[in-house]
């Protein structure tokens, strides 16, 4: 088991975001986490990265406790967020946010590796020495995702890495997805885009008002008429 | 009737050609979408259409009015109301002092007779606040009226931003991306306020690149790729333009 | 002609002293955009510390040079881990920062006040040799270039480190959004106290190189570069390391150049004020500093 | 209210001094020769003297302070008389407020014009530059043969502007050319553009207004710039002070000075305080400290000429009547506009040490 | 003791540090103006020299009635704020600071080399013509016009600029006029402060308007709290009233004094989150 979160509760202020939510992501999994807006999603990759304090409960992390574990050392570990809402640097340029996503890692193979996500994404390499600020929402989102991945991950944090994307590089972010659980990343993922990510994903959870509601594997919960309803739906 | 005309607008970043020669109009009334690859143009465009940023070269007639060299705060006084990308709020302001604040280009709140304590003056205050309580209901946001907009989940703070674009009753509604970061569910929710909108007459103009939520709203749509428009017509046709399948939509899988 | 080349000389000189009190503070306030007001203050101790070294510990100015240089940036730690660590995650971080900077400064004054006194004092008069050359009828001494050129090369190493170096990333990665820059696994407290550490080192070597050449040092030192070394940060542009420099040899151009066409010093100043005023409307982000990039 | 029946009765006196902020420097030494002069003062009194209860305080070199500190002297300790405020920006303010309420109050170091004229409560004992300038112009004229300078003052300042006001009128009056007159600000360290400047003019002599922080700072410069030792510096008040001479070292040799006190003055009250200040303070006296302790000693002697520390009134006419007083500042006497008048004294500085060449 | 004779003797001993404690109070509530519209201006200095030396200068050499001065001065202000807002208005944050500094130090220069501005020895004597109940009539009339601007169009268009001023733009907030006001309202409410403070104190010496002056109104704001109107009014009178307290209580003279006022004013900013108005205050966040 790569991750265990045992009644995990967050809270801003006296509202707790997160309420007593136990999950766990096998090594080498895809999961899925829905919920609709204000669920809690967010909160909780953001209390898993540590960059917001946790209330109660606690996180194991391949067998590690690590709930009072300081973000840049779970950074360290392998646990990389790729968070909602891009935040990419936007003073500095499109490669050098490639390069300080690789900060808490040895130098060796950066240069390779940022050609590499240069090769996936093109516009990162025609890019490459504009401030990353000036890019398109959807350019920014490949570059935040890009940005992740070149901190070599253990576990893969991603949040709604689809927002604004075309189409298009919606289906290539899945793509990656799958290629990256081939080669042994474990993913959990929150998700706009509820179809497709159950579609690659092995496990599920479902939240609503910060505390759990339905898991199943991805293939279940697809079938869930509840499911289908609220997240997955036909048309508009 | 256009109730916007875009005529032959162009826009360079230094090297950068965001925009080249942009044509196309949008009918008063309907629901207008723009969709196209990330760094199209359609942001540059919409910054563009609110005054936000100025042409390189072109024209934009506003209910047969050019307005391409006007002020942002021009613009939108002449019922254009738009809203972000990546969202901008106020966020220090509750969800209702948002939209009272979006309430400027409607709301007098003249000072004298305030600083005479005359009745009227609470009188209006107390029917702006509903109108704005109303507005936030419109979005499913009446229950978060005193949360800050700082506090906020990502997908409240999208409606946020649309219920302080609607709180000046604009003639022209520009959405850059409304439902970003929505599940189905909220999708239609969504859909459901914009029809709505359209209905009571409201022109709406939207960029998104949630395809079943754009062909299932949108009466036109135009295409833009590399600056340039390839196509604008009905969610059909577009849908089956080849230029559109190959650089935007591509082969669905899932569906 | 003499005399102009003269007041050039003149104009670099100060310019550059002026560059090197914004150098260290443009570290902590153009790139982290954090506003310390305590800098001068700093500036104004390490300066009386080396003098107190030499004085009453009898320390050449080799060694009490780089202690007090050390100690500066000690100082720097506390200003960070005193006004600024405990108000980060305020909403106002920005105005309060500002203002327990200025408190910390107030009583750093005072403790100078106390401890050294409030007489103007200098390092004893063989501190350093000075060197005074006389050149056609222009005169420029060795300490002047040593000044000029420590200045330089400060300003050609620290672009350096900002620009490549990791932890140079690392600064303006917390600079631009701290909590990226948490998620992306910099630990954001050590660098900000590590950036105060080599911003106040940097500040306390100014004071000393300051009162070696000028050969005043008092509690108050600090307060009338001061103004003046936040003109100059931000009209060389804000986090512009280079534009640190540059801006403060403008500015210090601007002051002799009065002097020197209009044959009297009376309007120096409000024309070197006039001059930045005039800088910043042409180019609302100073010299070096980068446009505002896109917002919608 | 009169408990005058003790054996010792006390006299209030309110001494207040700018020891932080801009003018802390001057305050220190100040607050230095007026303590001196009260243990001194309380020492001799012995057991039926008069004792002085001395409320020190401080104006933080704002004229602001300065009113809540006068008013709290006034209404609050009901002081007797006030010696003090250091600036004269605050004396314009602070001293119209002793007038009003009748309280006597002694500028030590106020030199700007008008504020004797504020009304017949204010006193100084600081000689302003307007008395002391002349003789300094005057002499070096004589001495030197000087017939063309330059200036060079502080302009933010009422101190040294004062001074640049007297000798501007000295050097009309004597006929002297003024080549150009530059300006600096206060606490500026760099004066290289404006002695460029001056160098380029090659005159006789630089005349400066300036206080010790820049006076000292100006002579090194000058003389660095290659301006040559036969081109004679005279500096006023502001250069009298021991700190000049170590902090221009070598260069102040040959310089100027015209003061309105020396310490190498060879009046014995003078000497004895020299002495006792260097002991107690371990610093030699500047010329503030020396009008502050001879301002106490000048109240002190008011007070007992009027009899009784609690009528202001007598005090102040028993100060107006001051004449030839001995004190460390030569024989004091006021003038009939309660400013100070007695002999000021032209110093040249050789081999580092004051040394007087004239009167 | 009666309590009367308290009273007077009271104000015998504090009446001057009530005075400035009004004075100071409009000066920072100058400054709440354009912070509440989202900028930082550092020439409210300026402008309350500028009114000072208007009024001083019109009361002295005119014979102009006090009350037409103190308009006049007020006017003078907000004038040169209407000719200085428009350019610099257009400059954001530290820039905007810096430039209104640079425009104050000009200010203070000028009044040092101008002879009817007296030089540096400054403008004196000025006639004291000023009284308590003018300074808090002032102030009481300056602190409702705030209290009722907060709600009307004016106070929410500061609002939404100071939040974030792409979005007001976009929601039809014309952004150069409301800064300029915003602006001009501060510089009058300086202006009228400085000519009060001119005409109270006799004098008025270009060394007041400096730096440290303009920094001090800033002061003022964050440690009262910028929430509301009457947090600079609270900051403001601690921070005058600071050394006399200190002075009671016997905290001697000189750098102690000094030391313990700069601990104080820092254990106010880290205790206080929102200033001394979070003492007032229900709303706790
Ligand atoms: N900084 C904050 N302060 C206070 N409350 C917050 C804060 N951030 C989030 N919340 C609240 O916590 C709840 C959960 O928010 P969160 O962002 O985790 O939702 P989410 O599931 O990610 O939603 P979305 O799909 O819209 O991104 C929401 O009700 C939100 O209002
Ligand atoms: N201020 C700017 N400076 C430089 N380049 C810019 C600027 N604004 C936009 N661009 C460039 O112009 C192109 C169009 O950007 P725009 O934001 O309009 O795209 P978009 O169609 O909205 O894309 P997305 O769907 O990803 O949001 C992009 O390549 C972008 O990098
Ligand atoms: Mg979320
Ligand atoms: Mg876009």
């Amino acid at each position: 088991m790569m991750l265990d979160v045992h009644h995990l509760t967050v809270a801003y202020g006296p509202i707790e975001a997160v309420r007593d939510i136990s999950l766990n992501v096998e090594t080498g999994a895809i999961v899925t986490l829905i919920g609709p807006n204000g669920a809690g999603k967010t909160t909780l990759l953001n209390a898993l990265s540590g960059v917001i304090p946790i209330r109660g409960g606690n996180i194991l992390f391949n067998g590690q406790d690590i709930t009072r574990m300081s973000p840049h050392r779970r950074v360290a570990e392998g646990i990389i967020q790729v968070p909602e809402g891009r935040l990419v640097l936007a003073g500095m340029t499109v490669r050098e946010n490639l390069e300080i996503g690789a900060y808490r890692r040895p130098r060796s193979g950066i240069a390779a590796d940022i050609a590499r996500m240069q090769e996936r994404f093109p516009i990162l390499k025609e890019r490459s020495e504009a401030p990353a600020g000036s890019l398109s929402g959807g350019e920014q989102q490949m570059l935040a995702i890009a940005r992740g991945l070149m901190a070599h991950p253990k576990l893969l944090l991603l949040d709604e890495p689809s927002l604004g994307l075309a189409p298009l590089v919606v289906q290539m972010v899945f793509d990656i997805v799958t290629e990256l659980q081939q080669k042994g990343l474990t993913i959990l993922l929150v998700e706009q885009n509820a179809r497709q990510s159950l579609a690659v994903s092995d496990y599920a959870y479902v939240i609503e008002s910060g505390a759990m509601v339905l898991e199943g594997s991805a293939a279940k919960l697809r079938s869930d008429p509840a499911v289908i309803r609220t997240y997955l739906g036909q048309s508009v | 009737m256009a109730l916007l005309e875009i005529q032959n607008i162009t826009r360079m970043f230094g090297g950068v050609c965001a925009l080249n020669g942009v044509n196309f109009s949008v009918e008063q009334g309907k629901i207008h979408g723009l969709i196209g690859p990330n760094g199209a143009g359609k942001t540059t465009l919409l910054n563009i259409l609110s005054g936000m940023t100025p042409p390189t070269s072109g024209n934009i007639l506003f209910s047969g009015k050019n307005i391409h060299m006007l002020p942002a705060c021009r613009v939108a006084s002449l019922g254009m109301a738009r809203t972000f990308q990546n969202i901008r709020l106020f966020p220090a302001m509750t969800c209702i002092e948002n939209v009272i604040a979006g309430q400027h280009l409607i709301a007098s709140r003249p000072l004298l007779p305030r600083l005479l304590q005359l009745p009227s003056a609470w009188r209006q205050d107390h029917e702006y606040e509903e109108d704005a309580m109303a507005t936030l209901s419109r979005v499913g946001l009446e229950n978060r009226a005193q949360v800050r907009a700082q506090s906020l989940s990502y997908g409240e703070r999208r409606r946020l931003e649309i219920a302080r674009a609607l709180a000046s009753r604009p003639r022209l509604l520009l959405l850059d991306e409304p439902v970003a970061g929505m599940r189905h569910g909220e999708v239609s929710q969504v859909a459901e306020l914009v029809r709505i909108l359209a209905g009571e007459g409201m022109t709406v103009f939207l960029i998104e690149h949630n395809m079943s939520f754009v062909m299932a709203l949108c009466s036109r749509i135009t295409v833009l790729n590399f600056g340039q428009v390839i196509t604008t017509g009905s969610p059909d046709t577009v849908s089956r333009h080849p230029h559109v399948i190959e650089a935007y939509l591509g082969v669905d899988k899932s569906s | 002609m003499n005399i102009f080349l003269q007041q050039l000389i003149n104009g670099v000189f100060i310019g550059s002293v002026y560059g090197l009190f914004a150098i260290g503070y443009t570290l902590v306030f153009g790139v982290l955009d954090i506003l310390n007001l305590a800098h001068a203050a700093v500036f104004t101790l390490g300066g009386l510390v080396a003098l107190w070294l030499v004085q009453n510990a009898a320390l050449s100015i080799w060694l009490a040079f780089p202690l007090a240089t050390l100690l500066s940036g000690i100082l720097g730690l506390v200003i960070n881990a005193v006004a600024f660590a405990p108000l980060r995650h305020r909403p106002d971080t920005y105005f309060s920062g500002l203002i327990s900077s200025i408190a910390l400064a107030i009583i750093f004054e005072s403790a100078a006040l106390g401890i050294f006194g409030a007489r103007t004092v200098r390092f004893p008069i063989n501190t350093i040799t000075v060197h005074i050359w006389q050149v056609a009828g222009v005169t420029i001494t060795s300490l002047q270039i040593e000044i000029v050129l420590i200045a330089a090369c400060l300003m050609a190493g620290l672009t350096w480190f900002l620009r490549h170096s990791r932890a140079g990333k690392a600064i303006r990665a917390v600079a631009e959004n701290e909590r990226t820059a948490r998620l992306l696994g910099i630990h954001v407290d050590s660098i900000i106290a590590f950036t105060f550490f080599i911003s106040s080192a940097l500040g306390g070597a100014a004071g000393i190189l300051f009162g070696l050449y000028f050969g005043a040092l008092s509690p108050d030192m600090g307060r009338s570069i001061e103004l003046k070394g936040l003109a100059v940060i931000v009209l060389g542009g804000m986090g512009s390391i280079p534009g640190a420099i540059i801006g403060g040899i403008a500015f210090g151009l601007s002051e002799v150049l009065t002097v020197a066409i209009s044959g009297t010093s009376n309007l120096r100043d409000a024309v070197a004020f006039t001059v930045l005023f005039a800088i910043l409307l042409l180019r609302p982000s100073g010299l070096f500093g980068r446009k505002q990039i896109r917002e919608t | 209210p009169a408990p005058a029946k003790a054996a010792a009765p006390e006299a209030k006196i309110g001494i207040v001094f700018s020891m932080t902020g801009g003018a802390a420097s001057y305050g220190a030494t100040q607050k230095n020769g007026a303590q001196l002069a009260v243990d001194e003062i309380n020492a001799a009194a012995g057991a039926t003297g008069i004792h002085i209860k001395p409320f020190f305080d401080d104006d933080a070199s704002t004229p602001q302070q300065g009113i809540n500190v006068f008013k709290k002297f006034i209404n609050g300790d009901h002081v007797s008389a006030i010696i003090g405020p250091t600036l004269s920006d605050t004396a314009h303010v602070t001293d119209r407020i002793a007038q009003a309420s009748s309280v006597p109050v002694l500028g030590v170091s106020n030199t700007a014009q008008g504020i004797t004229e504020i009304g017949n409560y204010v006193f100084r004992d600081s000689l302003t530059e307007a008395v002391v300038v002349p003789n300094t112009i005057r002499t070096a004229k004589e001495k030197f043969g000087i017939s063309k300078v330059s200036i060079l003052y502080g302009n933010d300042g009422a101190f040294t502007k004062a001074g640049y006001e007297a000798f501007k009128k000295a050097l009309l009056d004597q006929k002297v050319t003024i080549l150009s007159e530059q300006t600096f600000a206060k606490g500026d360290r760099d004066f290289s553009p404006q002695l460029t400047e001056i160098k380029s003019q090659s005159p006789d002599a630089i005349v400066v207004s300036a206080l010790v922080e820049e006076a000292s700072g100006i002579v090194s410069q000058a003389r660095q710039l290659g301006i040559p030792a036969s081109v004679h510096i005279i500096g006023g008040n502001g250069f009298n002070s021991p700190s000049f001479i170590k902090n221009a070292g070598s260069a102040a040799d040959g310089v100027l000075i015209g003061a309105a006190w020396s310490s190498t003055a060879s009046n014995p009250l003078n000497q004895k305080f020299v002495k006792d200040y260097t002991a107690k303070f371990g610093n030699p006296p500047d010329q503030f400290a020396a009008q502050a302790y001879a301002g106490v000693y000048i109240v002190y002697d008011a007070i007992q000429k009027a009899g009784t520390p609690f009528a202001p009134a007598k005090i102040r006419d028993a100060l107006a009547g001051i004449k030839n007083m001995d004190s460390v500042l030569g024989k004091f006497s006021f003038t009939s506009g309660r400013d100070a008048d007695y002999k000021a004294v032209l110093q040249e500085v050789k081999n580092g040490k004051f040394v007087v060449v004239g009167e | 003791m009666d309590l009367h004779h308290i009273f007077t003797q009271f104000y015998a001993v504090y009446g001057s540090l009530i005075n400035f404690i009004g004075i100071n109070s409009l000066l920072a509530i100058s400054l709440y103006v354009t912070l509440s519209a989202g900028q930082l201006s550092l020439g409210n200095a300026a402008f309350a020299g500028i009114g000072g030396y208007t009024a001083g200068i019109l009361t002295m050499y005119l014979n102009v009635p006090y009350m037409v001065a103190l308009c006049a001065a007020t006017l003078m202000s907000g004038a040169v704020a209407v000719v200085l807002g428009f350019p610099v208005l257009r400059l954001r944050g530290v820039f905007l600071a810096i430039a209104t500094l640079a425009f104050g130090e000009v200010v203070r220069i000028l009044a040092i080399n101008l002879q009817i501005t007296g030089g540096a020895e400054g403008l004196t004597p000025i006639p004291n013509k000023t009284q308590a109940w003018m300074i808090f009539t002032a102030l009481a009339l300056v602190g409702y016009f705030m209290a009722v601007l907060r709600r009307s169009r004016i106070g929410w268009s500061f609002a939404s600029i100071r939040e974030d001023e792409t979005a007001a733009k976009a929601m039809g907030i014309n952004t150069t006029w409301y800064k300029t006001l915003a602006f001009t309202i501060g510089a009058m409410i300086a202006g009228l402060a400085g000519a009060m403070s001119a005409h109270l104190n006799y004098i008025i010496t270009p060394g007041e308007f400096g730096f440290s002056a303009a920094v001090q109104l800033l002061i003022y704001n964050i440690v009262g709290g910028t929430r509301i109107w009457y947090g600079p009014v609270l900051g403001a009178a601690l921070l005058t009233a600071l050394p006399e307290i200190l002075r009671g209580i016997g905290v001697s003279a000189g750098p102690v004094r000094m030391g313990v006022n700069g601990f104080i004013l820092l254990m106010v900013i880290l205790f206080l989150p929102n200033g001394l108005v979070s003492l007032f205050s229900r709303r706790k966040d």
